[in-house]
This record gives structure tokens, sequence and C-alpha cells, in this order.
């Protein structure tokens, strides 16, 4: 028995208990309960790994365990976590807990969106403790099917267009990635799917690298908010309901820069090499580009979906440098962005639930009507435009630092130009807060407002609790992280 | 004569037996003893499966080389028998009608008939057992197609599908007539020695695949499929959709791998070509279809396409995959025509916008039939994903990068559709929704039956093992 | 001078395209299927006249020919069985008549 | 020396107190917890710069004592940010302004801020500014000066923004952000390519010489044909300019004043606003080792923007903006003071001291000045001169004051201002006798442009009154006379025994020729601000602003700098970039993938006539099927 499989176990007892629950109540108590759990493992996780590590043990993944699942593919149920891992499960399990609070009032058959939501996170939990090929690519396209739904039915404005959309992008992206991952699998000569036996025979030949690492990475790329491939990601995330923006920007855009640097670039390092200016333009792109275009946005959920497309970007774009800094600093940045927009995407949803409009020419002087709502969205702002204090600066520090610390001239410009994207950042954020934040109440209707109930206020405390936390006392999540993108990295530099 | 050869086609016998009963139970049965008909063939097929499923380890050749016998050809039967059963099970309330019950015997016989021919097809060793089997598996399939014989629809679709069967299958036989004349033997072990592939046999080849795919309904011998799976009786448009299809295409890899291997390059091509219009083409159909039958019948069309994904490769990979995804493929496929036939028995509405708000209405079967579309979707944690990912394997272990790439897409556009049917029941409002009924119990327990078989096929990955440990020896 | 394979066989193609012409041109149900058995007949054909001149020290063909002829007759019969239904229903044998499914 | 950090934990414990418990306090308690606390933390820094400088010094000069540190993140194993204080003079001499000058604001703030709606959080944000800024003066490394560089921005941010329903207001609080962080975003590339080539942000290893190896290696490689340092340490004078309103980001300060005039005096004229100078002496050795040219560069922007700003100042009309662009024209000369240290004599520290010292006082007066305009405002509820006039009656305390601080600023001897100035003014004759007279004729201006504001507020004609002005509370006076005590007084510390470049003790000693010059110009242009300005009715002004009414006007418009930038944000960046790419993003990519989808669509449709529904048809597509793929095979083979 393995301490990771709860992490698989528990939602889908969660899934099974909701199944037979009768009424709201019991529905909240099962998923109170289920994502307290999960919050639970996860620190305990976290304490154990650290834990194992400082005993010395510098085994490249823990809590390793192989159950044989189809012997004659060679298909495995692997288990096993490295502090990258161990940091998503984190994050993952505090955004399902929060997603949980966030979205408690929901009342449209409360039963079914739980259901699909805990599914969603199987998938996701799944996806970070599994280091088997076909496993991983499993829970991938569990995490994804789910969105359907639950944007579908729970959603507002164009839903049904944005959830197809959505849907479809991402599972084209998942074919490239299905085709990569045979293209792996075959090229590597067809003995395992375990990814850590792939790197160790290290046997994929150039010309199959080249074909498949593109397939690989643009397959990853896309969840990942890739420019031209990100167009799911506003039309998404401005109709999903506020639970599944959270998990979706959270966590699941998380899944393509995980996966594209724990698959794509460890086990393609030559291609990564090879290609990696390509991707490192349209990455750089993506950073600048999402920053601008969020500028003129009118909704506060688009605002938010461009500068996820930036944000991520950004990860993607550490991730290539290919040096323990700057990846560690995308690992940092998808955690941070991941609690950010998390936070974002609540706040964005408590005040939709009062104003029903989310266009900032309309909403003003909000933060004399529910002060507490405000003053969190003034701080979720503050950390998304990365003030020290907060995780966005230590992510991005680290991102920028790192990238520049690369020896090639061409890396170093187009560091440079990445982190022009601070100051758009800066731009949009105070726009949004000048127009919706402060100023005067300008529709009498809000007088009548109510500020965030206890439900709220503990998915926000919560959530901002953790940014400030990682943004204050970063090192030992920075040390977690850094041991284990080493071999990664040096593997990417070796090549 | 050795008579004690019998033994090794138990199968068939035993569904000789089967049929014997049945008909003898018609005759006898008067009124009321109708009422236990879909028991006792429930039954009888049960103990039918249960007799025959154990495969024999031993692999031969009996009535010299007649009659071929292999584990997997147990397997791939035993499959099929368990399709028909469920068939049969959700015939029930269809054949409980009035206008049909007086008939209840035939369609068991014939259903079982077509079985037999199928048998017959899968253990041929030699192209006049083959045609022999083929021709029983679709005599009595028209008629049942017709059943509805007071139904223009059926009619229709059965007519359509006579006329096109009889002429395909005269193209076969002309096609086999070329074949004698260029290898002098229609044994399938003779064969290969004398196949240099010359331009007769070549065309001889065609006109087999022609005559072949017409039952598997591959593009573009496809056309009669949707016209006769609109048509025809629900229960039968099922068993014409997995069932006979799972027979034709195990036929056509066996055949392919046995007879033809010498001209592997050339049907490899040929195959290739088929593959990519089969699925792209029946996406583009399935897209704006508003019959549910009929879009099945396009969806069943595209899977086809995947189907031959696992007989490109010519593997024993390509055949275990192969199996295993008809097996899929049925469960999911027969769960969706369990719900649909009886929604059309119930309500007679057939339609993918009747279908609004059925969610609301009918949340259990909405739930099942949308556990079956992510299934045939290819979606996990359910079984479809599992027999998509091993027949793309098969295909990209042989180095069809191109080919899976290209199924791969196709995949984005019947996830489309299918996605189209699961918003009708659970996004779309609808203000005459279909009013929630109790189905009965036969089809319930067939529908339990397909739901473990999706939700566990995949899971367990026992079932997959068991099969590829017999994949040897076709 | 003495009729050779090359003959039988130019008249069972004859047959063949002959049967493939009326059965995609004659409206009529019936003549359709009797252009099916022209081609039917020409495969039969084909088998005796392979089994007589190339392999004569055999029966394969021959056999193949009686039992292709046995179960076309079962198929014709339930054809025309189905035919009479359809006529029931719209009361005409043209083909053409009978697209009531399509798209 | 650890207690040292209590300084820095006491604001910080506070702000997060204020913060989160504030609201459930009075106002009076929340005030009175701010201002105690940060009484203590007055106290500790006067102990703490008493206890250093009489410790010692280590051959000639005071050691650098870093009592705590802390590694907080590392990127690797040479660049690791620290958390930690650094003490030296400089850093002592900011701690000594910097806790002063708050402490005064938090006193001044329970008077002028009394039953201000948000009281709490305003002491709150105070705090937090007062952390921040000690946080960057007491920085070990120049992350951690970057890192609370961006903390003081924010909480700028967050205090003039504090009546957050006024749009100006807002305004002028997102303008200040930006402005800055733009400038900030030069600073953060210099400290990577600075980073990059010396492998340390420590301050420490950077100055005591362990790395002029690396350095001087460095200065030799170049990037578009400017050396990689020039190019760091520039563009972390854009980050100081910046922050220190340098033209041409000299653009947000007047804004700023936006806020309650307490926070303009506290982060605006003595603090905040001189955290670019004091960047820029932080890293003065590697400015003169390793990048002279740019030491010039900010010798002529100081210069420049110092002259122009003085000239806008002439022609204000409202006070705090008067004092906002005197407030930059002073951080002129300092930038000024530092710029001319690269004049290779023995003198070259003289300008550095200078800078510092002209720091020092500046902080103190321009406080004062501040504070004084926040009295008269809180007085008159009004920041227009037109609605003051002949005020010296109502309030005396707040007159006498402010006089003083004019005559500080004007450099009227014996106050503090004179021999800060002077030695500024020595030091760029030694420079340059073109830069001297100009800084002496921007010296004119000064004291021109303070007394025209002081006579216009306290003699001319008295505006009418809803209700006569009266003298300000206690709280708000006993902060006035604190300052102006310093600013009598002030100028005779021997600032050269304790701050110098090189460290080693200097003696001031005025250079009698400069400084006469300097003083008779001073008195000269305060005798005509009294020609022009005391009368009753002004007429030479207006005579003046007709004859020269061009420059009159652009000068009141500010020299229209303000619609410059208008017109780039609005519209080049919002117009021509950003609306374009949106545009982009929705109709060509995204149109791309609905396309796609759009054209499948109708591809389904159009070749849905294949299914005929006649059987012949079927059987024709059937062969044709089967002719197709003879004659593939036909190719093929």
């Amino acid at each position: 028995m393995n301490l990771l499989l709860l992490f698989v176990l528990i939602p889908i007892l969660m899934i099974f208990c909701l199944w037979i629950s009768r009424n709201i109540n019991q529905v909240r108590g099962v998923m109170v309960a289920g994502s307290t759990a999960l919050l639970i493992l996860s620190g305990v996780l976290t304490y154990l790994y650290l834990g194992a590590r400082a005993d010395g043990d510098t085994a490249e993944m823990l809590f390793r365990s192989d159950w044989t699942w189809y012997s004659s593919l060679n298909i495995k149920l692997s288990l096993g976590v490295d502090g990258i891992s161990v940091a998503m499960l984190l994050l993952s399990s505090v955004i399902v807990f929060t997603g949980t609070f966030a979205s408690w009032k929901l009342k449209d058959q409360t039963k079914d969106f739980f259901l699909w939501f805990c599914l969603l996170s199987l998938g996701v939990f799944g996806f970070f403790i599994t280091i088997d090929l076909f496993t991983m690519f499993m829970f991938y396209e569990i995490a994804l099917i789910p969105m359907y739904l639950l944007i579908g039915h729970w959603g507002s404005g164009r839903k049904e267009y944005s959830a197809m959309k959505l849907t479809l992008m991402l599972m084209g992206a998942s074919a490239l990635l299905l085709a990569g991952i045979l293209g792996i699998y075959f090229s590597s000569g067809a003995t395992t799917m375990n990814i850590l036996e792939i790197a160790q025979l290290h046997n994929i030949p150039m010309n199959a690298q080249l074909l498949f690492f593109p397939l690989t990475f643009v397959g990853f790329g896309v969840l990942g908010a890739l420019f031209p491939f990100h167009t799911w990601s506003p039309d998404g995330h401005a109709s999903a309901p506020t639970a599944v923006s959270m998990l979706h920007a959270g966590v699941l855009m998380k899944l393509g820069g995980y996966g594209c640097f724990r698959i794509a670039m460890y086990l393609m390092p030559e291609a990564a090499n090879e290609l990696g200016w390509i991707f490192l333009i349209l990455t750089t792109i993506s950073v600048v580009y999402g920053a601008y275009s969020a500028i003129v946005q009118t909704d506060l959920k688009y605002i938010n979906a461009y500068s996820s497309v930036s944000h991520c970007g950004l990860v993607l774009f550490a991730i290539l440098m290919t040096n323990q800094t700057a990846t560690t600093g995308a690992v940092i940045q998808m955690l941070s962005h991941g609690l950010m927009t998390a936070l974002f995407f609540a706040l964005i949803g408590m005040i939709y639930g009062r104003t029903h409009t989310r266009d900032i020419r309309e909403l003003a002087g909000l933060m004399k009507v529910m002060p507490f709502l405000s003053v969190c969205y003034v701080i979720a702002g503050l950390a998304n435009l990365g003030l020290p204090g907060f995780s966005g600066f230590v992510a991005e520090m680290t991102i920028f630092v790192g990238s520049f610390e690369h020896v090639d001239l061409f890396h170093r410009v187009i560091t440079i130009i990445a982190t022009s994207s601070i100051v758009i950042t800066a731009v949009y954020i105070l726009r949004l807060v000048g127009r919706s934040i402060y100023g005067e109440v300008k529709n009498p209707e809000f007088l009548k407002l109510k500020d965030a109930t206890w439900d709220e206020r503990v998915s926000v405390i919560v959530l901002v609790i953790s940014i400030a936390a990682l943004g204050i006392l970063p090192l030992w999540m920075n040390n977690m992280i850094g041991d284990s993108v080493l071999p990664i990295v040096n593997t990417l530099v070796s090549r | 004569m050795d008579y004690s050869q019998f033994l090794y086609m138990k199968e068939e016998v035993s569904l000789v037996g089967v049929i014997a009963i049945l008909f003898l139970y018609d005759l006898i049965a008067g009124e009321k003893g109708r009422k236990y008909f879909s028991l006792i063939t429930c039954l009888l097929l049960g103990g039918h499966i249960i007799y025959n499923f154990l495969p024999t380890s031993t692999s031969g050749a009996v009535f010299g080389g007649m009659y071929y016998y292999t584990p997997m050809m147990t397997i791939i039967k035993s499959i099929l028998t368990f399709g028909t059963l469920i068939v049969v099970m959700q015939a029930d309330t269809w054949l409980r009608r009035e206008d049909t019950k007086f008939k209840q015997g035939e369609f068991y016989v014939l259903l079982l008939s077509t079985l037999l021919g199928m048998f017959f097809m899968i253990a041929s060793g030699h192209f006049l057992m083959f045609f022999i089997g083929l021709e029983m598996a679709s005599i009595p399939m028209a008629t049942l197609i017709a059943f509805d014989k007071y139904k223009h629809d059926s009619a229709e679709a059965g007519g359509k599908y006579i006329l096109t069967a009889m002429f395909s299958s005269a193209l076969l036989l002309f096609g086999l007539s070329l074949l004698y004349g260029a290898c002098g033997t229609l044994y399938f072990d003779d064969i290969p020695a004398t196949l240099d592939g010359n331009l007769m046999q070549m065309a001889a080849f065609v006109f087999f695949l022609a005559g072949i795919g017409f039952k598997i309904s591959i593009v573009p011998f496809h056309l009669w499929t949707a016209d006769v799976y609109q048509g025809a009786p629900t229960s039968v448009t099922s068993f014409l959709s997995v069932v006979s299809k799972g027979s034709a295409v195990f036929v056509l890899l066996t055949i392919l791998m046995k007879v033809f291997a010498p001209m592997v390059q050339e049907w490899q091509i040929i195959i290739y070509g088929l593959i990519v219009v089969t699925i792209t083409i029946g996406n583009l159909f399935a897209i704006r279809q508003k019959n549910i039958k009929r879009f099945l019948a396009f969806s069943s069309i595209s899977q086809a396409g995947y189907i031959l994904l696992g007989v490109i490769g010519g593997t024993q990979l390509g055949m275990s995959s192969l199996v295993y995804y008809v097996l899929v493929y049925m469960v999911a496929n027969l769960a969706i025509f369990g719900v649909v036939s009886i929604i059309e028995q119930r309500t007679g509405m057939i339609n993918i916008e009747d279908y609004n708000g059925l969610y609301l209405t009918n949340p259990k079967l909405s739930f099942l039939t949308t556990l079956a579309l992510f299934s045939l979707a290819g979606i996990p944690p359910f079984a479809g994903f599992f027999s998509k990912f091993f027949v793309f394997m098969a295909a990209f272990e042989k180095g069809f990068y191109v080919l899976v790439i290209i199924a791969l897409l196709n995949t984005i556009i019947s996830l489309y559709y299918y996605l189209l049917l699961v918003k009708a029941m659970y996004i779309n409002k609808s203000d005459s929704p279909i009013e929630s009924f109790k189905s009965d119990c036969y089809t319930r327990t067939s529908l339990v039956i397909c739901l473990i078989g999706i939700v566990c096929l995949g899971l367990a990955g026992v079932v997959y093992e068991t099969i590829s440990l017999f994949g040897y020896g076709m | 001078m003495e009729i050779q394979v090359e003959h039988y066989l130019i008249i069972s193609t004859i047959m063949l395209c002959a049967g493939i012409y009326g059965f995609l041109v004659r409206k009529n149900t019936l003549a359709m299927l009797i252009s099916v058995e022209l081609i039917l007949n020409a495969a039969d054909i084909n088998f005796a006249v392979f089994n007589k001149f190339l392999f004569p020290n055999q029966l394969e063909g021959h056999f193949f020919t009686l039992f292709a002829i046995g179960i076309v007759a079962a198929e014709t019969a339930v054809a025309i069985a189905i035919i009479i239904n359809i006529y029931r229903n719209i009361q005409t044998l043209n083909v053409d008549k009978m697209d009531k499914l399509k798209h | 020396m650890e207690y040292t950090l209590i300084i820095l934990l006491l604001p910080a414990i506070m702000f997060l107190f204020l913060g989160l418990a504030g609201h459930k306090l009075k106002h009076k308690v929340a005030g009175l917890f701010g201002t105690i606390s940060l009484g203590l933390v007055t106290c500790l820094s006067y102990f703490t710069a008493w206890e250093y400088f009489t410790s010692p010094r280590v051959n000639g000069v005071f050691e650098k004592i870093i009592p705590f540190n802390f590694e907080w993140l590392s990127f690797s194993e040479a660049l690791h940010v620290d958390i930690g204080i650094l003490l030296d003079p400089i850093s002592v001499m900011m701690l000594i302004v910097i806790s002063t000058v708050s402490l005064m604001v938090h006193i001044y703030s329970l008077g002028y801020m009394h039953g201000e709606k948000g009281f709490q959080r305003y002491y709150a944000f105070l705090s937090l500014f007062t952390f921040s800024m000690l946080g960057l003066v007491v920085a070990t490394n120049i992350f951690q000066t970057y890192i609370f560089w961006e903390l003081v921005g924010v909480s700028s941010y967050l205090l003039i923004g504090f009546y957050y329903t006024k749009p100006s207001a807002i305004a002028a609080s997102k303008k200040a952000f930006i402005v800055t962080r733009f400038a900030d975003l030069g600073f953060l590339i210099g400290i990577l390519v600075l980073s990059f080539y010396s492998q340390t942000f420590s301050f420490v290893e950077l100055m005591n010489g362990s790395s002029d190896a690396i350095l001087t290696g460095a200065a030799t490689q170049t990037f578009l044909g400017i050396g990689v340092l020039s190019w760091a340490l520039g563009l972390m004078f854009i980050g100081a300019a910046g922050k220190s309103a340098m033209f041409p980001l000299h653009i947000w300060l007047p804004d700023a004043m936006e806020g309650p005039t307490p926070v303009s005096a506290l982060i605006h004229a003595a603090t905040m606003v001189v955290a670019g100078v004091y960047l820029v002496a932080r890293m003065f050795y590697l400015y003169i080792g390793f990048a002279p040219g740019v030491l010039e560069i900010i010798a002529i922007v100081g210069a420049f923007t110092s002259l122009f700003s003085a000239i806008i100042a002439c022609v204000q009309t409202d006070i705090k903006r008067v004092l906002a662009f005197s407030t930059i024209s002073q951080i002129g000369f300092m930038m000024v003071a530092l710029g001319v240290c690269t004049g290779m004599d023995s003198h070259e520290g003289l300008g550095y001291m200078a800078s510092m010292f002209h720091l020092f006082t500046h902080a103190m007066f321009k406080a004062l000045l501040f504070l004084g305009a926040g009295s008269i405002i809180h007085a008159v509820h009004s920041n227009e001169m037109k609605d003051m006039g002949g005020l010296r009656k109502f309030m005396p305390i707040t007159h006498i004051t402010f006089l003083i601080a004019c005559l500080a600023i004007a450099g009227i001897p014996p106050f503090s201002g004179f021999f800060s100035k002077d030695e500024i003014l020595a030091a760029a004759f030694k420079f340059n006798p073109a830069m001297g007279w100009t800084m002496t004729v921007i010296a004119g201006l000064t004291a021109f442009y303070m007394f025209r504001l002081y006579f216009n507020i306290f003699w001319g004609k008295e505006a009418k009154h809803h209700h006569t002005p009266h003298e300000s509370p206690l709280t708000i006076t006993i902060p006035l006379i604190i300052l102006a005590i310093v600013t009598i007084f002030g100028g005779f510390i021997p600032f050269g025994h304790f701050i110098t470049s090189d460290g080693l003790l200097y003696n001031i000693h005025l250079d009698p020729q400069v400084a006469i010059t300097s003083v008779v110009v001073a008195v000269l242009s305060i005798a005509i601000a009294t020609i022009f300005y005391k009368n009753k009715e002004q007429k030479i002004p207006a005579m003046l602003g007709e004859k020269l009414s061009g420059l009159h006007k652009a000068a009141t418009k500010k020299f229209y700098i303000d619609e410059v930038y208008q017109f780039i944000t609005h519209r080049i960046i919002f117009a021509c970039i950003s609306t374009p790419i949106a545009w982009f993003d929705r109709h060509i990519v995204d149109g791309f993938m609905n396309l796609m989808a759009s054209s499948t669509q109708s591809l389904s449709y159009s070749i849905r006539k294949f299914q005929s529904g006649h059987v012949q048809q079927y059987a024709f597509v059937f062969l044709l099927g089967i002719i197709f793929i003879i004659g593939l095979i036909l190719l093929v083979i």
C-alpha cells in the first residue's frame, strides 16, 4: 500500500459517496471531508518527503511502487513523486479545498456538479503521482473531459460554445500528445513506459526525437496556453463556473508545463536543445502578447485569462531555458500562478454572484460595498503584478535571474523582452483596480450588496495565506524544487 | 469418415442444438408458452457461452482443412455469442408487441442461424466454407431487417440490404473464381504458396475485399449501412452494428494474414487508404445526423475504420487489440442501442432533439448513455480509451505514424458529435422531454451488464491479457 | 477450331459486365435480381471452366459451382420475398421509389 | 548590534496588527499604537547612530557592520538573496532621517487626519512605508534593495490613493506606480546584468575590492558598443531616476500631491524620493570606479531637471505643487553633487559628502515646509494661493517655522540649507564652472519661488475666508517646531566627520568665493520676490506674465510633458498596440480555430448527396471503389 495511492482512492471514494448521497448537506459534508482529507494528506506527504530527503534519500523519485497492469504492453501503474510533483499535489489539494468552499452556494444539481468535479480532481491528482507514460496520459484525459459538462451545464455566458471549443482544442492537443507518447515508447525500444527507465535508456534516435518532441511539447503546450493555441483559455475561463475556473486555471494548466518538462524535455533532451529556440520565441510572444491583450479587455475573467496566458507562457519560457534556477522558477511560478489565479477567479465569482456583471465599466466603488472582497482583490492584483512578499515576485525573479544566467546572448535578450511584461501587468492590474474597486459607487443597486459570507471567507483566506506564505518564506520550497529539477536539467545540459 | 471430428466444432454443434431446441419450442409452445421464450433463449445462449467459453488451448484443422479451430476463434465466437445474448435481451420489449409477438420464434431462430453462419465464416479454412458462412450470415439477416414487414422503413431497408448484399456477394464470388483460376486451389493453407501478386490475383483480392468490406461497411462499400440501420428494427440494427461487423473484421484479418500474407505490401497500402476514407467520411456524415439510429450507423462506420487499424499491422498485437476492440465496442454500442430501443418502444421517439433534457427525467439512462458515448469516443477511464490506445499502438508499431495521427485527429470530430448527444441530454432544455419510465428487467439487466463492461473491461487488465495470451495461431 | 479457355472467359466477362450494367440501370427490382444472377452465373462458369481446363485433376471448382448455385437460389428466394413485401408497402417495383431513407 | 533588527520588525508588526485588527480599534488608539511604536524605532535608530559613530574607526574608516543577515532565497551557489541589515555611515544617517521625519509625521497626522475615514488604514500604511524604507536603506545586497524598493513603491501607491473615492487620487496613484514601475524595470535589468557579470548581489563583496578583478574584466566587454557595466549602472540609474523623479520620469511626483499632506511630507519630500540618490550613493564605488561616464550623465540630467522644475515652480499656484517641483529641483542638486565627483582630484569625494549632507538637511526643511503647508491647508481648506494671503497674524507658529524653512532652502546662513548647498556649489565649480554657475542660478531661482510662495501665503491681500483661519492644534505645531529647530542647527553638524566617499575624515571648510556668490544671489532673488509679491496687488508678475506669455503658459502647463505621456500611453500603447493585438487574437488566431470547425461542418453538408438513398447509385459507388483500388494497385506496382 503506497501513500500516494490515497490521492486517487480518496476522490474515488468521494465520487462513490456523492453518488449515494441524498441531499445537499450530505454532498457538502462529503466534499468538505474529502477535500480536507486531501489537504492533510498532501501536507503529510510534503512532510514525509522533506524528511526522507533530509535523511539523505537521493533517489530521483520517492515513494516508488509499481503494479503491473498490462504486462504484454509493459503498462504498469508506477507511482512516485519528486519535489515538483509534491509541490503540484500541494497546490492541487489547496485549490480543490478552496474550490469546494467557493462553490458552496451552488444550487443547481449540486450533486452532479461535485461528481464531475471530483472526477476532474481525480485526473489531476493521478497525473501528478504517476510516472508511467500510459497512466499519465490516461489521467490527463480523465482531467479534461469533465470540463465539458461542468462548463456546458453550470457555466455562464456562451457556455456551450466555450465548452465545446475548450474540449475539442484540448482533445486535439491530447491527440498529438498520444502520437508523441507512442513515438517515445516505440522508438525507445518498446520495453518500458516508465519515464525514469526511458530516461535511463536514453536511446531515442535523433530523427525520432525531432519528430516526436514537437508533438509532445505542443500537445502539452496547448494546455499550458502556448501561443497560438491558447484561444480556448479566455472563452473557457470566462464561461466556466467559479470552482471550475479555479481548478482549471489553477491546476489543469499546470499539467501542461509539468508534462512539457517531465516528458517532452526530459525524455528527448537532444531535440529539446535543438528545437528549443522555436518554442522560446513562441513563449516569449505569449508572455508579452497575453499581457498586452489583457490591457484592453473589459471582462474581469477575460483580463485574468489573458494574464494567465502571459504567466503560463512564462512557465514554458523558463523550462526552455534549461538551467536549474530558471526551471525552479518555472515550478514556483506554476504554484504561485495557480494560487493567484484561483484567488482571482474565486473573487470574480463572488463579485459576479452579487453584481451579476463582470464588466469593469459597470463595476465601480466595490471597496465601499464589499470591503473584504475588494481588499482581497487588491491583494491578488498586487500579487499578480509581482509585489515582494507574495509568491509572484519570488517566481518571476527566480525565472528572470535564472534565464539571464544563460550564456547565450539570444536567451538573455529575450529574457529582457519577457521581463518587460511586468510593467504591462502593472498597467492592466491597476487599471482594473482603479476602475472597478476604487471610486464612487455608480450603480445604486450595489449599495444593497453584502460582503463575503463565511464560506467565501474560508476559501479566500486560505488562498491569500498560501500566497503570502510562499512569498515570504520561499526558501524551503525553492530548495525542495531545486533539488528535484536538477537531474532533469543535468540530462538536458549534458546531452 | 471420422465423425469424432465434429467434436472439434463444438461451438457450432451446440449452437445448432440451441437453434433446434428453440425451433421445436416455437412449434409446441402456445400463447402462454411464448411468454418465457426470451427467458429460455437467454438461458440457452448463456449455457452455450459457458459451455464453450474456456478456450481449448489446442488449435488445428479438421474436415481436411475445411474447418479451423484456434483459441482465438473460440474467444471471438464467445464474444459474438455474448453480444447476441445481449441483443436478445434488449429485443424482448420489442418482441412482446402485438404485431411481432407471434413471430418471436422466427426472430430467435433467424438471429442464431446468422450467428451460426458467422461461426462458420470465422472457422473456415477454405473459401467455399467462407462463402457458405458469409451467405448463411447475410440471408437471414435480410429477413431480420425486413422483420417489421408492415413498416415501410423496415421493408425498404430489407430490400436495399438484400439487393446490395447480392451484388456484393456476386462480385465476391466472381473474385473467388478468379482466385481459383489463378491459384488452382481455395484452401487457405495452399493459396499463399501460389500467390505471386499478378494482376488476376490482385483483382481477385480486391473483389474479395469489397465483398467483406460490404459487411464491415468500409467506405466506399458502406452506403447501404445508414439506410439499413435506420430502417431495421432497433434490435436488429444493434446486432448488425456489432456482431456481424465484428465477425467480418475478424475474418478479414485472419484471411489477410493467412491467405494474402505474401501480398502484404499491397494490401497494407489498400487498407491504409480505406482506413483514412472510412474514418473521415464516417465522421463527416455523422456530424449532421438528426436520427439517432442513422447517427449511430455513421459512428459505427468510423469505428470500423478504427478497428481496421488493428488489421493493418497484421501482427499478434493487432489481432488481440482488434478482438479486444470488438468486445469493448460491442459493449458500448449495445448499451446505447439498448437505451435507444427502450426509448423507441416506450415513446417512439428516435431523433436526437427528442433526447433534450433526458437527464432531468431519466438520469440513470442518460448517465449510462454518456458513459457509453465516452467509451466510444475513447475517453478514460472507460474501456473505449484502452481499446483505442491498443489499436493505435498496433498500427504505430508497424510505423504507420501519419495514419495514426490522421486517425487521432479524427477522434476530435467523433468526440464532437458524441458530445452533441451528451449536450442534448444534459445541457439542452426541452419543454416536452421524454417522461421518465421504468424499463423491464431484461433491458435493465442487459444495460447493467453493458455498464459493468464499459467500466471494468479497461480497468481490469486481465481481459486483454487473456485475449493476447491466446493471440497465437489464427 | 476448338474452344479454348479464353472463349469461356470472354463469355463470362461479358455476362459479368452485362449483369453489372443491368443492375445499375434497370429500374425494375426483379430485373435487377436477374442481372445479379447473371454475375453469379459468370462466376460459376469461371469455376467450372478453370477446373476443367487448368486443373483437370480435381473437383474443387465444380463443387464450388454447385454450392454457389444452391446458395444463390436461396438468396434469390429471400430477395423475391422481400421485394414482394416492398411491393405491398409502396405498390411499385421501381427501385427509385425506394428512397425514403437517405442523407 | 542585533537590536537593530527590532527597528525593522516593529513597523512590520505594527502594519500587520493595524491592517488586520485596526478596524476593531478606536481611531485614537490605533494612532497611538503607530506613533508609540515609531517613537521606539526612532530612539533605537538614534542609539544605533550614537553607538555606531562612537565606535572606533578601523584604519580611518567606520567599518561596515552586518549585525543580522539570513538567506531568504537562493538562485544559485553564488547568487542568493539575503535579508539583512548593513550598517555603514550613509545607512545609519538614513535611519536617522527616516525615523525622525516619520515620527514627526506620525505625530502630526494624529491631528491632521483626525476624524478621517480609514484612519487606522492610514497608520497601517504609514507603518508599512516606514518598514519598507528602513529595509531599503539597511539592505545588505542589491536585491534586498530592489525588494524594498518595490515595497516603498506600493506603499506610496496605497497612500497616494488613500482617498480611493477621489478620481484624481486614483489616477495619481496609478500614474505614480506605473511610472516608477517602468523605471524599476530598468533597475531590475541593471541588477540582472550586473549580477550576471559580478556573480554576486552583496554590497560588501561588490565594494570591498574583492570582486574588482571580475568587474574590470567585465568592463572591457561591450554590448552595442557600450561597456556592459555602464549598461548595468546606467539602467540602475533609470530606476533611481524614476523614484527620485528625474526628468523625464518626474511626472508622477506633482500628481502624487493628491495624497494626504503628511504623506507628501514623508514620502514625496523627505524619504522615498531620495531613495534614487541613496541608490547612486550606495553604488558610488562602482559608478566612480567602472562607469564614470554614467556619473557625468547623472550630473547633466540632475542639473537639467533641477533648472527645469525650478522654472515650473515659479509659476505654479497650488502650494503643494510648488513644493513638489522644488523637491524635484533639490533632488536634482543632490544628483548633480554625486555626478560631479568625476573631477579626479583630491576633492573627488566632496560632492558625495555634499549630496548626502543636502539629503539630510533637505529632508528636514522640506518636511517642515510640507507640514507647514499642511497646517495652512488645514486652516483654509484649499491648496490654492488665491485662497490664502495675510495668514501670518492668524497662524504665527506656522508662519515662523515656514519662514525658517524658506530661508534654509534659499541658502541663507546660518540655516542648514546654506551649508549643504554651498558644498554642492563648490563641488560643481570644481567640476566645471559652467555647471557651477548653472547651479548658482538655480539656487537663486529656488530662493525666488520659495519667497513668492511665502509672501503669497502669509502676506499680500487677505482672501475672504468663510471662517477666520486659526492656528492648528499642538499635535500639528509641535512637529513644526521640532523640525524648525533641526533646520536651524542642522547645518553645524560636522558632516564630513561621518560621511565621505572614501570614508576617511574630511573637514568641511567653506569656500568663501562660492559662499559669498551664492548668498548674494540668494539675497538678490529674495529681494526681487519681495518686490514682486509682498504688496497687496502684484502688478509686475502679471506684467511679466503678459510679456513672456508663451514661456509663462508653457511653464504653468509644466512644458506639456504630461500630455506627451498621455499621447504615448493612450494613443500609441493602448490604441496602436493593445487594441490591434486583442483584435488579432479574437479574429485571426481564434478565428482560425473557428474556421476549421465551420469548414468541417460545411464539408459534411456538401457531401451529403452521396447518401442519395438509391440502391443503384450505391452499387455504382461500390463498383467505382473496386475499380479505383485496382487502379491504385496498378499505379503502385
